[in-house]
């Protein structure tokens, strides 16, 4: 049972206080994209096992979305962040690179 | 003969007798008793049948981890299969009967599977009853069923008496065992300053300290544990629950906990159990270490014991388990039980020690009080059947050649200690081999992580492999303090390290078969599993037909599946396993620890969501008047809305019929508050509302309103609904009952996640409302009668505007909508005088014949007008463009969620079924979802189709069935008369029954809306 | 193979059956085979089977990371039915679970089938309209099945409580041929019968990347080291995710976790394999007497084989309301697996971005019915690179909206 | 009309190991804006008499109470008949501003527990997954959380006196549930 915490209410919420939103960071491909874009925005996931950027909402909260970097072999948390935002910001890059260090964004 | 001996007994008050029966027989025992040492003080040796061979089965331990003596406990809505008589403490009139036999405990049918046993070995089930084919389902599982299981299962009309319940939890630091290791690390830790939960599974805290006793500063193991427990009151930081078993650790440091409040007191008027949701910061296993059996042949006779059970029988309860115990020990400590029984003036013939030579305070302490020590020796079997009378011994060395055979009536067996780790490895923490003492304890170097990644669980005292006391303390004081520094307490407080007086043991010699030589006839009577019957010959016979993994081995034999989880059997059996293979044992490893430690009731797990709190039930302010009228509900969500309202004797369909013809002939009222609602604004309103619609809603006015069609980014249909312009920048949404959370979320995603640079606010104000259609020829008859400050007429409210209005003195929203095709007013009120306006329109509304109705006459009415229900006409894979919807879809706009997916290959195949009515030719009702049958059969036989039924009613308007369906190719084939099936299942040989139906307009009622235009 | 029978046991315990041979070889892999299959689970085993029965493709490794059944095939409540509304998985599942009803005569392995029949009970209105949509569609695909009224649903299995009171029972899709069978046999006895065409499974070995040439496949990297072959079948469930990458293509697959649990065993009580999905939640009783339980999946991603308890709580609260009598029986072990989702929630049986690679994966929370029929199907797009019972189960369809999507029909996918 | 104005549950109570009582028709307004704008700001100082309180925090004017729900979202409680004249002065304050001020109050109900200052901790730890131990979830502080199985905002005024804050259609479910949580026998005696 995942312990997260909220970014905006800086409550540390439990995930039965949040719903999940599958992967984060994904650019919306809209009219005029290919065929091809579509289905990757769409259905194609990294799916990784390991570290994982993914979207929650704090919905029996403040019901702001937040997004949070997870290992999910480890379901290790390092860190959660403003939903505002196209690619992970840089203090959490570096706190899974502390862990990973071979690890790097693609 | 098990017996109650004169004097004696730590946990039992002699002053208090207590009453209860074993199948029916009226038994006595004291408070403090458990269920087996009360069966054990009135003689009952034989408790119950093993599950395979219906062997009968005696106590073999004294706690948790007992595997033999499961009873049915209870009777009606306190009825429970499979208690355990070990941890089951008695109370007056408790009943209890034994299980898994017929027809008696002593005369079990079941029996003669013992006598075929050799020809039922380890998935002998796998190799035959193959053939006939048919007799698998129909002779031999039902008799394999029938042997199997175990409990008596509860009468399916009797309902649990009991209440249970959740509690949440969070602290720093959760003490898993209150023994001598928990109640140190409580110490420490609570002088320390953290916030302490200490939970032990027992009644009595101390765990083996007070029965093994020993001098801890000073002080006897009683005095020690009183003013441990003592000063651990005193501190309001620490909280330490009895009866209470952490049952699992999961991930991010969750905790089970299972309080086991009034399995003792039933009468009490208390939640049975409490399931603790524990969050914590850390968790101490202090949950000590388990005994293991000996494996030699019959050691599954009733009155062949645990050692340290037998010790615990005389000390906590004072009972004897036999007259004449010989002791089987490869290990220091079984000397402690003979030595036990000894001072309870009971007799030892020997202690079998199979260890080459034996020496050590304990061995000589055992010598000096007469007891004979025979080393090197085992034991070859067991004489009797129902229970020992004797015991042959052999050399370990050997093969099992009896040397002298010794009458007694029971037998104290010791293996060896095992920790218990199973906290350490419900979150994957991982173990070694330790070869010294021959157990797998924690690796430290390898724990459960949280988190953080941090280690979240620290196993101690026995638990942590420290088994002699003086070790268990020194472990426990020292690993607490680590644990307590790095939670951040000062460790400075944390007291002094403890001072015992203990006497050191000599090491113990690893013994996994017994004798060591036996043959495979002695291995087929040497158990490992005393409740599923697996023994050593069926862990050989899977390894030797390729079962290596021990995981295969367990599946295979069942070994450690049983209720008991193989606290007694699986290090054993992998020992076993690893001789077989000539593999070391941790290379074989061990089975995954899963939760529970110890099974917990479904009860405790539902908490108290049972009856009227199963789940939050939805009422709209309206819903008690629902209730009044005998409302035949339809649960839509977690709402519950009027499918109709039967009068007496009405039946439903003759209901939906009267409402809908009050309805079209003069008036009708529904309670629509379900319905959603929410407010969208902001200056980049406009161009939100163009993105999650279809159709261009930025150009709706204010004061209008517009109905809309809402995609996913996929493409499909999910919700819909009457969009109101309340002002420039604002918008108010309605939508389905079912969508209102749905949508909000998903504009709150979209404005979040994607637009946040847009300047938009979104409230779901669906419950601030009740929402009331008045509807009819007479609906603005009506109005005008409870008198409005504002013009409802056709021309100053046309069809498709809204208006603020006083209605009868209540401030109201008013919007001239119809989903019936009738005249009709949808008029908002606050929820608060919901139920008052609802009473004035229906106590106005009686000279029209006010008539309330229900969902079902709402989708008739609205079908009879072709208007689309979304999850009837949309099921997840329908877009609008198969609706005919094309006049909403907008060609405008160059984005909206759904256009582009609406644009792939599939979706732009004008081969999708569309949209039309349809009408049966006889005039019959279409069956529900029934499919309109095509030429031939497809590539995989299945007969063709060439569309379906989408909705289908009985319409009282027009005295017909009317349907709506996707066809294909439909909208050009208007006249044409397809063929529909009937038949909801097939029958073979037989041709499906078949409907005809003709292809017509969806819009069977008022095509040109002259009703609800007026 | 010395064959099965009650012969064979009654000639070895004469021997206390000590002359048991070994059910599968456990051997070293040769340097390459024509086919290999990543993945001992029932779909992998079942693929390698059918491509020796029916295609005579025997020079087969079936290479397996852990233990050959051990993934999701070894921990799944075993529910079989084939009364599914689309015509693509009807036609599937269907075949499997006929292919169920002879499989241990096939085999010469008891796997158990207990054709003992699944009910899906209908509680709203919604549902009730739902399962008649099914019913039709499955008398056109041939899939025996039938709307029951809540009288039979109660003389079907008696410790149902049909008057809610929350959402009393309306009526059931009743499937007579569709029951459980013994999950774990289903493996060994497909294993049992690879083994003995010859065919090598591999266990202890995981596949750790796909060797290319040119944009086909020649061969796998595993930790016993290269192993090359002509045709390379993917089966992994939960870690598709990662063999994809490994073979540098995406999936539309998510991996979460799924969980279970079984009841201590008690006596038989309950004769059928009942469904509630208003409340979600369902249950059957194994041969050895516990109830067997599932819970709902989690909604994130997770390779970790344990989830998140609300779902349990969840399952056993909706239990409890459609069965009361289970309120005083309990839990005794509760576990996951690593389920694999795909976007529309059906399977993905397909030709890869890889020439001769294929793979069949996301069969989620509802594969181990359809063993048999996808072991058959992707045998058969192996073997001759087009199947009709696979056709439409193609990766393509993710990229026209060609989605083969089940929930529809208030379904669920179990 | 407030004067036939009803709660959802008129007053409903129940007295177990703590009070649970309905507290009857509350104003309630939502007010969503830039909470750092100084506009907001001072209308949120004029209106309710209080500044615009910290994260998660209750702030108490003289009538009215504001508490914190989210970065960018107040909720008003003031006098049930004065709600939506508070949303006209908001709207008027805050003219040109963009934000969304709104009536809520018929759409919840409210929730009083009191008693023993554990006891009412208790009974909520009972249901509430949220934190409730009384250095963490401080009175004047607001937790919006679920109990059982729907949203909840949670706060304790003083020690001993908690409000319960959910949906009006759900409002006999959380009375059940509170009481069922309350009922005597249920005494924990953790907190
Ligand atoms: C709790 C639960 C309940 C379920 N209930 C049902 C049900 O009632 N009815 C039903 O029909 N279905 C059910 N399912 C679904 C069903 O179990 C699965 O769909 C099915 O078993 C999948 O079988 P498989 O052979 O594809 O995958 P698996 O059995 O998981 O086999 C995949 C194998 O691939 C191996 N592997 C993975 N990566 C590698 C690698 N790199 N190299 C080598 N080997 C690798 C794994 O170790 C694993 O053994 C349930 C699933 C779960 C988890
Ligand atoms: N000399 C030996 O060979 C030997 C072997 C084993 C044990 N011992 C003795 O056992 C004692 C070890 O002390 P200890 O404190 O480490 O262990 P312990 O067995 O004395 O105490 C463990 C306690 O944990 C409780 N417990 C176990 N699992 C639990 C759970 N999941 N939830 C809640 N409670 C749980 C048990 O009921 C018990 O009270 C010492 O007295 C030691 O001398 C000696
Ligand atoms: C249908 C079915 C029935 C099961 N019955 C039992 C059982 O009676 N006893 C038991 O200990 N485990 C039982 N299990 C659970 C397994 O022990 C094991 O937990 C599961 O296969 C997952 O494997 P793992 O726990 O090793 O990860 C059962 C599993 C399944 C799928
Ligand atoms: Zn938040």
């Amino acid at each position: 049972m995942l312990l997260l915490t909220c970014p905006y209410c800086g409550a540390s919420v439990e995930e039965t206080e949040l719903t999940p939103g599958g992967e984060a960071h994904l650019k919306r491909y809209g009219p005029g994209s290919t065929d091809q874009d579509f289905e990757a925005y769409l259905f194609l996931r990294p799916n990784k096992k390991g570290v994982h950027f993914e979207r929650w909402r704090h919905a029996y909260g403040c019901g702001k979305w937040f997004l949070a970097a997870r290992d999910t072999a480890t379901l290790e948390v390092f860190g959660t962040y403003s939903a505002q935002t196209t690619k992970p910001p840089a203090e959490i890059i570096e706190t899974i690179q502390a862990k990973h260090p071979d690890w790097s964004p693609e | 003969m098990t017996t109650r001996l004169a004097q004696g007994g730590l946990r039992i008050d002699r002053q208090k007798q207590i009453e209860f029966t074993f199948n029916g027989k009226r038994m006595t025992g004291f408070e403090g008793d458990t269920l087996a040492s009360a069966l054990l003080a009135n003689g009952q040796k034989i408790v119950g049948r093993s599950f395979k061979y219906h062997r009968p089965r005696g106590v073999v331990t004294s706690g948790a981890e007992e595997p033999n003596a499961l009873v049915n406990l209870g009777e009606k809505g306190r009825f429970e299969p499979n208690q355990r008589a070990t941890t089951t403490e008695i109370f007056d009139g408790l009943s209890a009967t034994s299980q898994n036999h017929w027809p008696s405990l002593d005369w079990d049918i079941g029996e003669v599977n013992a006598l075929a046993a050799r020809f039922l070995p380890a998935g002998f089930y796998y190799k035959t009853f193959i053939h006939p084919r048919p007799f698998w389902k129909h002779v031999f599982e039902p008799f394999i069923r029938q042997s199997a299981g175990l409990g008596k299962a509860p009468h399916p009309e009797d309902r649990d008496e009991d209440r249970y319940e959740h509690f949440y939890a969070h602290v720093d630091l959760v003490v898993a065992g209150a023994g001598v290791a928990g109640l140190q690390a409580a110490l420490v830790a609570a002088r320390a300053g953290l916030q302490v939960l200490v939970c032990e599974q027992a009644p009595r805290i101390g765990g083996r300290l007070p029965v093994d006793g020993a001098e801890i500063d000073g002080l006897s193991a009683s005095d020690w544990i009183a003013k441990a427990a003592d000063e651990l009151s005193g501190y309001p930081n620490v909280e330490l629950r009895p009866r209470t078993q952490v049952s699992g650790v999961y991930d991010h440091g969750y905790v089970l906990a299972y309080e086991r409040l009034a399995d003792h007191a039933p009468d009490a008027d208390t939640p049975r159990h409490r399931l603790w949701r524990i969050r914590a910061r850390h968790v101490i296993a202090a949950t000590g270490a388990l005994e293991r059996p000996l494996s030699f042949p019959g050691n599954d006779k009733p009155g062949v014991m645990l050692a340290s059970a037998v010790r615990d029988y005389v000390v906590d309860y004072g009972v004897s388990v036999g007259d004449r115990t010989v002791v089987v020990t490869n290990n220091d400590d079984a000397y402690r039980t003979a030595i036990a029984i000894k001072s309870a003036g009971l007799d030892v013939p020997c202690i079998v020690d199979a260890r080459a030579t034996a020496a050590g305070l304990l061995v000589e302490e055992a010598r000096a009080l007469g007891i004979t020590v025979k080393t090197g020796t085992a034991i070859a079997g067991v004489k009797g059947l129902r229970g020992v009378v004797a015991v042959q011994l052999c050399a370990q060395a050997g093969e099992g050649s009896v040397t002298e055979e010794i009458v007694c009536d029971a037998v104290a067996m010791s293996g060896g200690w095992s920790p218990v780790v199973h906290l350490w490895s419900h979150c994957g923490g991982k173990l070694t081999w330790d070869a010294d003492q021959a157990f797998f304890r924690p690796d430290h170097a390898r724990p459960p992580t949280d988190h953080n990644g941090a280690g979240f669980v620290t196993c101690l005292g026995a638990a942590d492999g420290a088994l002699q006391l003086q070790d268990t303390v020194a472990n426990a004081d020292s690993v607490a303090r680590a644990v307590v520094a790095e939670l951040g307490g000062s460790a400075a407080d944390a007291g002094s390290p403890l001072s015992v007086a203990a006497r050191p043991e000599a090491p113990l010699e690893p013994i996994w078969v017994m004798p060591q030589g036996a043959g495979v006839k002695k291995r087929s009577k040497m158990w490992l599993d005393f409740q599923n019957d697996v023994k050593v010959s069926d862990v050989q016979l899977a390894a030797r037909e390729g079962f290596e993994s021990v995981e295969h081995t367990k599946r295979y034999t069942t070994l450690g599946m049983a209720t008991d989880q193989g606290k007694l059997s699986n290090i054993n059996g992998l020992a076993i396993l690893a001789q077989s293979l000539n593999e070391n044992i941790p290379r074989v490893g061990t089975t995954t620890f899963r939760p529970p430690y110890t099974p917990i009731s479904m009860g405790a797990i539902a908490g108290e969501a049972r009856g009227e709190i199963f789940q939050p039930l939805r009422r709209t302010p309206i819903h008690a008047w629902h209730d009044d009228q005998a409302a035949y509900w339809e649960p839509v969500g977690h709402w519950r809305r009027p499918y109709c309202y039967p009068r007496d004797g009405e039946s439903h369909s003759g209901a939906v019929t009267r409402e809908i013809n009050a309805t079209r002939s003069s008036l009708g009222l529904l309670d629509a508050s379900t319905l959603g609602k929410i407010i969208v604004k902001g200056p980049d309103a406009g161009r939100f509302m163009d993105m999650l619609y279809t159709n261009m809603m930025s150009s709706l006015k204010p004061g209008r309103c517009r109905y809309g069609l809402m995609c996913s980014e996929n493409g499909f249909l999910i919700d819909d609904g009457v969009v109101a312009r309340l002002d420039d920048d604002t918008f108010l949404v309605h939508t389905t009952t079912g969508g209102a959370d749905r949508i909000h979320g998903w504009m709150e995603d979209w404005l979040q996640c994607e637009w946040w640079d847009w300047e938009v606010f979104t409230v779901n104000v669906t419950e601030q409302w009740a929402q009331i259609a008045v509807v009819g020829p007479n609906a603005r008859a009506l109005l005008d009668k409870l008198g409005s400050d504002t013009d409802l007429s056709a021309e100053a409210l046309p069809f498709m505007a809204w208006t603020d209005a006083k209605i009868g003195g209540f401030y109201a929203r008013v919007f001239r909508i119809s989903f019936s095709g009738e005249l009709s007013f949808e008029v908002a009120v606050p929820a608060s005088q919901g139920r008052a306006f609802w009473d004035a329109l229906h106590a106005e509304g009686a000279e029209f014949n006010a008539t309330a109705y229900g969902t079902e006459a709402l989708h008739v009415m609205r079908a009879e007008k072709g208007f689309i229900m979304i999850g009837d006409e949309t099921d997840g894979t329908v877009i609008p463009q198969d609706l005919g919807l094309h006049w909403a879809i907008s060609k405008k706009k160059e984005d909206y969620l759904g256009k582009r997916a609406q644009s792939r290959s599939h979706m732009t195949d004008p081969d999708r079924w569309q949209l039309v009515g349809l009408e049966t030719l006889d005039g019959s009702v279409l069956p529900d979802g029934s499919y309109a049958l095509a030429e031939g059969e497809n590539a995989n036989g299945q007969g063709n189709t060439q569309g379906r039924v989408t909705s289908t009613y009985y319409s009282p308007t027009l005295d017909r069935g009317i349907a709506m369906g996707l066809v294909l190719h439909g909208p050009d084939r208007m006249g044409e008369v397809l063929t529909f099936n009937t038949t909801k299942k097939i029958v073979k040989g037989e041709k499906p029954k078949t409907v005809k139906a003709k292809i017509v307009s969806p819009v069977f009622y008022d095509p040109e809306g002259e009703k609800q235009n007026v | 193979m010395r064959r099965y029978s009650a012969f064979a046991i009654a000639r070895e315990a004469a021997r206390h059956h000590l002359g048991w041979e070994r059910a599968w070889r456990s051997p070293e892999p040769k340097a390459s085979y024509d086919v290999i299959i990543v993945g001992a689970g029932g779909h992998g085993l079942a693929t390698a089977y059918y491509l020796g029965k029916n295609h005579g493709i025997k020079n087969v490794a079936v290479i397996e990371k852990g233990w050959l059944g051990g993934g999701n095939t070894g921990r799944n409540t075993t529910i079989i039915r084939s009364n599914y509304l689309q015509d693509p998985s009807a036609a599937i599942y269907e075949k499997a679970r006929s292919l169920y009803e002879t499989l241990s005569q096939d085999l010469n392995y008891n796997v158990m089938f207990s054709p003992r029949g699944v009910m899906m009970l209908a509680q709203t209105q919604h549902e009730i309209r739902g399962y008649q949509r099914t019913a039709h569609a499955n008398a056109l695909q041939g899939v025996e099945t039938e709307f029951i009224s809540p009288r039979k649903v109660k003389e079907l299995c008696p410790i149902i409580e049909l008057k809610g009171p929350r959402y009393p029972v309306l009526g059931a899709l009743w499937q007579p041929r569709g029951g459980t069978a013994r999950h774990d046999a289903v493996a060994w006895g497909y294993a049992r019968a690879c083994s003995d065409m010859g065919m090598d499974i591999i266990q202890q070995t995981e596949v750790t990347g796909v060797r290319r040439d040119g944009g086909k496949v020649v061969g796998v990297e595993t930790t016993k080291g290269y192993i090359g072959c002509s045709k390379l079948g993917v089966v992994v469930a939960g870690h598709s995710g990662v063999m994809a990458e490994r073979a540098g293509f995406r999936l539309p697959i998510e991996s979460v976790a799924l969980q279970a649990l079984v009841s201590e065993p008690i006596k038989p009580c309950m004769d059928v394999v009942v469904m509630a999905n208003t409340v979600h939640g369902y249950m059957s009783q194994s041969d050895k007497g516990e109830m067997v339980i599932g819970g709902g999946a989690d909604g994130y991603n997770n390779y970790t084989q344990r989830g998140s308890f609300q779902h349990v709580e969840e399952t056993v609260r909706a239990l409890i309301e459609t069965f009361p009598m289970i309120s005083r029986l309990k839990m005794l072990r509760w576990w996951g697996g690593i389920v694999d989702m795909t976007g529309d929630r059906s399977p993905i049986i397909s030709k890869t971005p890889v020439e001769n690679m294929f793979i069949n994966c996301g069969w989620g929370t509802g594969g181990f019915k359809a063993i048999p029929g996808s072991g058959w199907a992707m045998a058969e797009l192996m073997a001759k690179g087009e199947s009709p019972l696979a056709a439409e189960f193609s990766m393509g369809r993710f990229r026209e909206g060609r989605f083969i999507d089940e929930s529809v029909a208030a379904g669920v996918a179990h | 009309m407030s004067d036939i104005a009803v709660s959802a549950l008129a007053g409903a109570a129940f007295t177990g190991i703590v009070s649970v009582s309905e507290a009857g028709l509350r104003g309630m307004v939502t007010l969503k804006a830039d909470l750092e704008a100084a506009a907001v700001k001072k209308a949120v100082k004029k209106l309710c008499g209080t500044d615009v309180p910290a994260v998660r925090r209750v702030a108490a004017g003289p009538e009215v109470q504001v508490a914190w729900m989210a970065p960018d979202e107040l909720l008003i409680l003031c006098d049930h008949a004065k709600a939506d004249a508070m949303v006209a002065d908001l709207a008027a304050a805050l003219a040109g501003h963009h934000h969304l001020a709104v009536n809520v109050s018929d759409a919840r109900a409210m929730f009083e527990l009191s008693g023993d200052a554990g006891a009412v901790r208790d009974v909520l730890a009972k249901i509430t997954p949220a934190d409730m131990r009384p250095d963490v979830l401080v009175p004047g502080e607001m937790r919006r959380t679920r109990i059982a199985q729907i949203p909840a905002a949670l706060w304790f005024e003083t020690e001993g006196k908690a409000f319960v804050i959910c949906f009006r259609s759900v409002a006999q479910y959380a009375f059940d549930l509170l009481s069922t949580s309350a009922k005597p026998g249920g005494e924990v005696g953790y907190f």
